[in-house]
């Protein structure tokens, strides 16, 4: 059958290979995916979309989900961790890690928007850490998601940013600039979940059929070394603890 | 036809009460910014007009009773000829014939539809678009268009003031013609005295707003004291028959109520009545009958009152035939001739002279 | 160059842009003529109601519109009620909500072209014994024609640079919502770029091209005059 | 003030090639679509004139030669009053003549415009759109307005057609005023020889784009065989000079080259000179001296020629004084008489008559 | 009810508004009348580059934006160049794009209302001695009033509810460049749907009150004649 993902924009091209793979090796099923902001995707489902399943970027839609009863609690997976890393389009700009944030070498600094995005909460945790939080606070620019947080860096207009890793890192390497790989203890994992959502329980058997086969595609090998392959981390032991509530994290003022 | 009207607008009150014959033309004549054009529109319900009550051979158009309904405007079997031309500028001149010919009240036959074109001269402008048409083009379009609606009543705005003598004299006759033969009432606001003789069988004179007087168009203009100043275009009018027809000099014989007159022929049949005007500026006066001059029409009257005129050099004097003297005012005929003459001949009421009169028009 | 995906997009596009243009001209056109002829006291109201929409953020307004068209929202019982299901994700909910949206840009150009010919044109129709239908049809509306095409060319170009109404209450699924301007910015977001440009030059220059054409036409048409009655 | 000009446009061609004075009135004379209009748009600049050539009081306005620069519209010291109104409808009656007045060539002095205020009779309409204002009121407003900018040349296009005949008696004296104290050239387009030949010094007649005939007005318009068909407007335009004043009967006595007429004083002062029209209408003939008409005017005359006129009834005869014969155009007299009187009084070239003439008028 | 934040926003974005309505009605008004009065061969090319940043999506023409006004971009190179630094992020950079994202909108209904003069009034004015500056300020304009209007508003509320290009280029950036449709959107995203249900409501009924004023004053001023000439 055929089934439709929404998935968190962040997550587009690894999700699209993903799919790829998996209609190639279930033959009979058939992907089709949703891109938007993971704020977005829960406003249309909470308003009846026609999602059978739901990549958040975070995790703290796919508890609100859950806990309005439009997702199926036991399908919760993450099936990434995002790392951050701090990237300049300028290859030269990145030499001695952060370091180059304590000077003025840089006038804007990009991040995502920390109330929207989980990529701009770690951001604002590893500034908050190195102790820049202060000293950037007048050169930081926001982007809506960290697709845009890219943008402002690859454009140039922001000569570094606090971005995904997987937007600069194909198989294995970084692609182009000079970076910095922001280590996991200066930020709490960046979780990303993904749950079935309650449409489909009701929906025809061989969408059910659709859905529990990717689902457990997901957690294959093959699967995996997709995303790893993007720039994410996969771990080995999920569903992870749900964490309850939203994370609070200060405005980016 | 009985119309009542009254009504207010911002600075200018319309209050008019007056009824017209349901046939014939019916003149109006006022000076700039009496409310013509706001009396037609009236009547042509593209105004509110409150408190107001309009009948048009015997159907109510419009009532002042309340609850009453208001025959709106599309629904009135009128043409308008409006003051400015206002053709349909997306529309070409025949486009514009064709929009009023399709909504005619009745099919307009071809030979009908040729003859308009025909006598408006349209021929050679029917693709022309509206801007690219001189003034005078354009409001003969406009008079043919409002002819195609075959209307019950015609609204004319001034027709035919963008245009020239020779046009205007094609056109006259036909809007005779047409009164005539299709017994439509015309309303007709000019200012052209020559144009209101001609054609008017009824007059309304308008004055801020208010109808000054009105009454039938031959007794009317033929009074001494008419409240427009007329100059050179006062006279009287006279019904007369035809009584002769000489072909050699091309002539007509008319008799009316004071005697007979010679005419030009204008190709009238002998017994048909027709309407003469002649103009006291035509008539010259002599204490005895002069047969050597070149004017054909000496009658003998009697003078019955001399008044002044707006000019102090000149005086007018009424008179009526010697042998019927008439009491009413059909008949008269008035002379404009200086005081001098008046002095010189020892004119004064009651006197016997004879009326010379050079030319009499036929004005229909 | 261009994927299936994005054929599918534009074609999709055009679909929605040529319903919502036809749609809005079609119920644009009256509301139009009523604000330009009436002296009604509504007419304050109702132009700044049609204006409004203008100002909130696509996607907030179309966050709004998910709400009011969901299963929660007043339209959505209504629909759901009638066994319609509800309009979001749907390509009437679409279609509906951008009529919402480039309302304005239509009811504006026609309405000042009516109000510039003035009373005298129908004036002149209603003693020609046009009624108000007639007069309307043959009239106004010929005589309003630029301002119809301004209409018809905002609405159009409007709509298919919609995108914050349509990702929302849309949902982006291919095929059915999924139109051109979503595909370019899925491209982006996607770090996609060539992508991107490819179908950004390819919607430029179609639109420029067909923009282009009736300007030209609409040009030739009112030219040739060069003069404006005696 | 030489012109030249011919140009193409879609389907009319313009093509003209005429000098006129460079003071008093010309009167454009012509039938409906003859391109009167757009010879003025033309001298005007409204209107792309290639291949013209156009000088005015020595300066040239445009020219045809490669690379000569063409006097832009606002530059030209024109006023012009259109054949429609085309007041500015967002401004008032007095907006309007303000912004004339703002541009003028030289500063409008407060009596000046008071006086054009009052001769247009526009104290009471200055609050007023130009929506709210009645078709002559328009007009009246936009005649106003022209004169406003104290223009060199005038350019008026029918300014009077929408106008009563008490208003057009109280204008056209001013314009005459005007053209005679400020010796601007005023360029007059009409469809009514009673202004034309009161107001024209010179004429110009067009037909189908071209100019059929070009000429000092008097001697032109006195012509049997003036083109356009003129009917009872038909007559001569004579120059005379006022030799008494007879205060006691208000009249004038004015002396032409073919002797003396009595004429209604309106005011001139002895020796002043005037001209005067006689109408062919107004003239009869006698073959004796008739001293017992009222008529004032018996003038002894000789027959030049005998010409038919359009109407198949009448005949034109053209005099000259028995006294002094006269071989130029001036001086004639021509009398419209029915064939019959011709006959019966045996006129034939060479006989000796009486012209007695009823009225004449002084048309400056 | 309104955060600090949230009034700061409002406060900004009319100060936007305000900027590019101004700046459009400066500049819109004289490619209006270009457009309206040309017969030149550029005529069509110009109006379709007019219409044409319509037809992209917001957040796509932000996007080209971004590049042409970065360091990379044709248009950053020459700010640079000239010492001005960049555009994106700063208030100035928000003003030009919006200009270029409104300026249709601006266009259209001028041009229209110029066209619909016709040429006689332009005429009347020449033979009064008015200049094409003079007549151009004292009578085309004058007469355009209800497509200024038109032009005026719709900039205006097209600018206030602008929201993917300053999203684009804006960087959000608190009283710089975070104007209220990208709070709302924000409050939207965040989940915090009450906040975003106030701000809506403020701007909606703010937006109201202005459209209303407007549209019933340009009423009166051109109600009264109940008739169009004799
Ligand atoms: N909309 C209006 N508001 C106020 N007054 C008006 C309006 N329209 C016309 N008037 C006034 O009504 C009066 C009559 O106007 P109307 O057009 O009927 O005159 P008219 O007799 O046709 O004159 P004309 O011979 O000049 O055409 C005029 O004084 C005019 O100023
Ligand atoms: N834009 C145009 N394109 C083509 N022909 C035109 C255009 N404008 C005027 N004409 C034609 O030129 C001729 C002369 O027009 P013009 O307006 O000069 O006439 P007119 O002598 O002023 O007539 P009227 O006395 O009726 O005002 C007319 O036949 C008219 O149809
Ligand atoms: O796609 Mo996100 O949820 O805006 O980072
Ligand atoms: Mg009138
Ligand atoms: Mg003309």
């Amino acid at each position: 059958g055929e089934i439709t993902i929404a998935v968190a924009s962040n997550f587009a091209a690894p999700m699209r290979d993903i799919a790829a793979a998996f209609e190639r090796v279930s033959g009979e099923h058939r992907l089709r995916l949703a891109f938007g902001s993971s704020g977005k995707l829960y406003a249309q489902v909470y308003h009846g979309a026609p999602f059978d399943a739901f990549f958040s970027a975070d995790q703290d839609k796919v508890n609100r989900l859950i806990a309005r009863d439009l997702a199926v609690s036991n399908s919760r997976l993450t099936y990434a961790l995002g790392q951050l890393a701090l990237w300049s389009a300028d290859s030269a700009l990145i030499d001695e890690g952060p370091a180059v944030l304590a000077g003025d070498r840089f006038r804007k600094l990009a991040i995502a928007n920390p109330k929207l995005a989980p990529y701009g909460v770690a951001a604002m945790e590893t500034l908050t850490a190195l102790e820049f939080e202060q000293t950037t606070r007048g050169r930081r620019v926001l982007g809506e998601n960290i697709a845009q947080a890219f943008q402002f860096v690859a454009s140039g207009n922001a000569q570094l940013g606090l971005i995904a890793l997987s937007q600069v890192y194909r198989d294995g390497k970084i692609t182009g600039g000079s970076s910095w790989l922001v280590p996991q203890a200066l930020y709490r994992p960046i979780r990303q979940d993904a749950v079935i959502l309650r449409n489909i329980s009701a929906g025809p058997p061989e969408r059910v059929a659709a859905t529990k086969a990717f689902w457990a595609f997901l957690r294959s090998p093959k699967a995996r070394s997709i995303i790893e392959s993007y720039g994410y981390l996969t771990n080995a032991a999920n569903p992870e603890p749900p964490t309850t509530s939203t994370k609070e994290v200060r405005d980016a003022k | 036809m009985p119309f009542t009207r009254g009504r207010r607008q911002a600075d200018f009150l319309l209050d008019v009460d007056f009824s017209i014959p349901g046939s014939g033309v019916t003149g109006i004549f006022g000076p700039s910014g009496s409310g013509k054009t706001t009396l037609l529109r009236c009547i042509a319900g593209l105004q509110p007009c409150t408190q107001s009550h309009l009948r048009v051979n015997g159907e109510t158009w419009q009532s002042a009773d309340t609850g009453a309904i208001t025959l709106p405007v599309h629904k009135r079997p009128i043409g308008y000829v409006f003051q400015q031309p206002s053709l349909f500028p997306h529309l070409t001149a025949e486009g514009n014939l064709a929009f009023a010919r399709k909504r005619a009240t009745q099919p307009v036959r071809a030979e009908d539809y040729d003859e308009i074109i025909q006598l408006m001269d349209l021929s050679g402008l029917l693709d022309a678009r509206p801007e690219s048409l001189s003034g005078g083009e354009q409001q003969r379009v406009a008079i043919a268009r409002a002819l195609l609606v075959k209307p019950q009543l015609l609204l004319m705005d001034e027709p035919l003031a963008a245009l020239d003598l020779a046009r205007k004299r094609d056109i006259l006759p036909y809007l005779e013609r047409l009164h005539q033969s299709f017994d439509i009432p015309i309303l007709y606001v000019s200012h052209s005295v020559e144009e209101i003789a001609r054609l008017a069988d009824y007059l309304l004179l308008m004055e801020d707003g208010r109808i000054q007087q009105a009454g039938a168009a031959p007794a009317l203009l033929s009074r001494t004291d008419f409240p427009v100043q007329l100059g050179d275009d006062l006279g009287v009018l006279l019904e007369a028959d035809v009584i002769e027809r000489d072909t050699q000099w091309n002539l007509l014989r008319a008799r009316f109520d004071g005697g007979d007159l010679w005419l030009r022929d204008s190709g009238e049949a002998p017994g048909e009545r027709i309407r003469i005007r002649v103009l006291a500026r035509d008539v010259s006066l002599t204490r005895t009958e002069d047969t050597d001059s070149s004017i054909l029409n000496r009658l003998p009257m009697r003078v019955v009152d001399i008044t002044a005129d707006k000019d102090p050099a000149m005086v007018l004097v009424r008179m009526t035939p010697r042998a019927t003297p008439i009491s009413d005012n059909q008949g008269f005929i008035t002379a404009r001739v200086t005081r001098r003459s008046q002095d010189a001949l020892g004119l004064a009421a009651g006197e016997e002279v004879w009326a010379q009169i050079k030319s009499v028009a036929i004005v229909r | 160059m261009l994927s299936d995906n994005d054929l599918a997009a534009i074609w999709l596009t055009l679909k929605l842009a040529t319903t919502v243009t036809l749609l809005l001209m079609i119920l644009g056109t009256p509301l139009a003529y009523w604000l330009a002829k009436t002296r009604s006291w509504w007419k304050g109201p109702v132009s700044a109601l049609v204006t409004l929409p203008l100002v909130l953020p696509p996607t907030v307004l179309g966050f709004y519109l998910l709400i009011f068209m969901g299963p929660q929202g007043p339209l959505g019982k209504l629909t759901e009620s009638l066994g319609l299901g509800t309009l979001p994700f749907t390509f009437p909910g679409l279609v509906i909500a951008s009529l919402l949206y480039s309302l304005p840009f239509v009811v504006q150009p026609i309405q000042n072209a009516i109000e510039a010919q003035g009373q005298r044109p129908a004036e002149v129709a209603a003693t020609l014994r046009a009624g108000p239908w007639d007069s309307f049809w043959h009239v106004t509306l010929p005589l309003a024609k630029p301002g119809l095409i301004t209409a018809a060319v905002l609405g159009f170009a409007h709509t298919v640079g919609e995108f914050g109404v349509i990702l929302m209450i849309g949902g982006n699924i291919p095929g059915v919502t999924k139109v051109v301007s979503i595909q370019i910015y899925d491209h982006v977001e996607a770090l996609e770029y060539t992508q991107a440009h490819w179908l950004s030059a390819a919607m430029l220059i179609f639109s420029f091209s067909v923009l282009l054409a009736l300007y030209v036409l609409q040009r030739r048409k009112t030219a040739g005059g060069w003069r404006y009655g005696p």
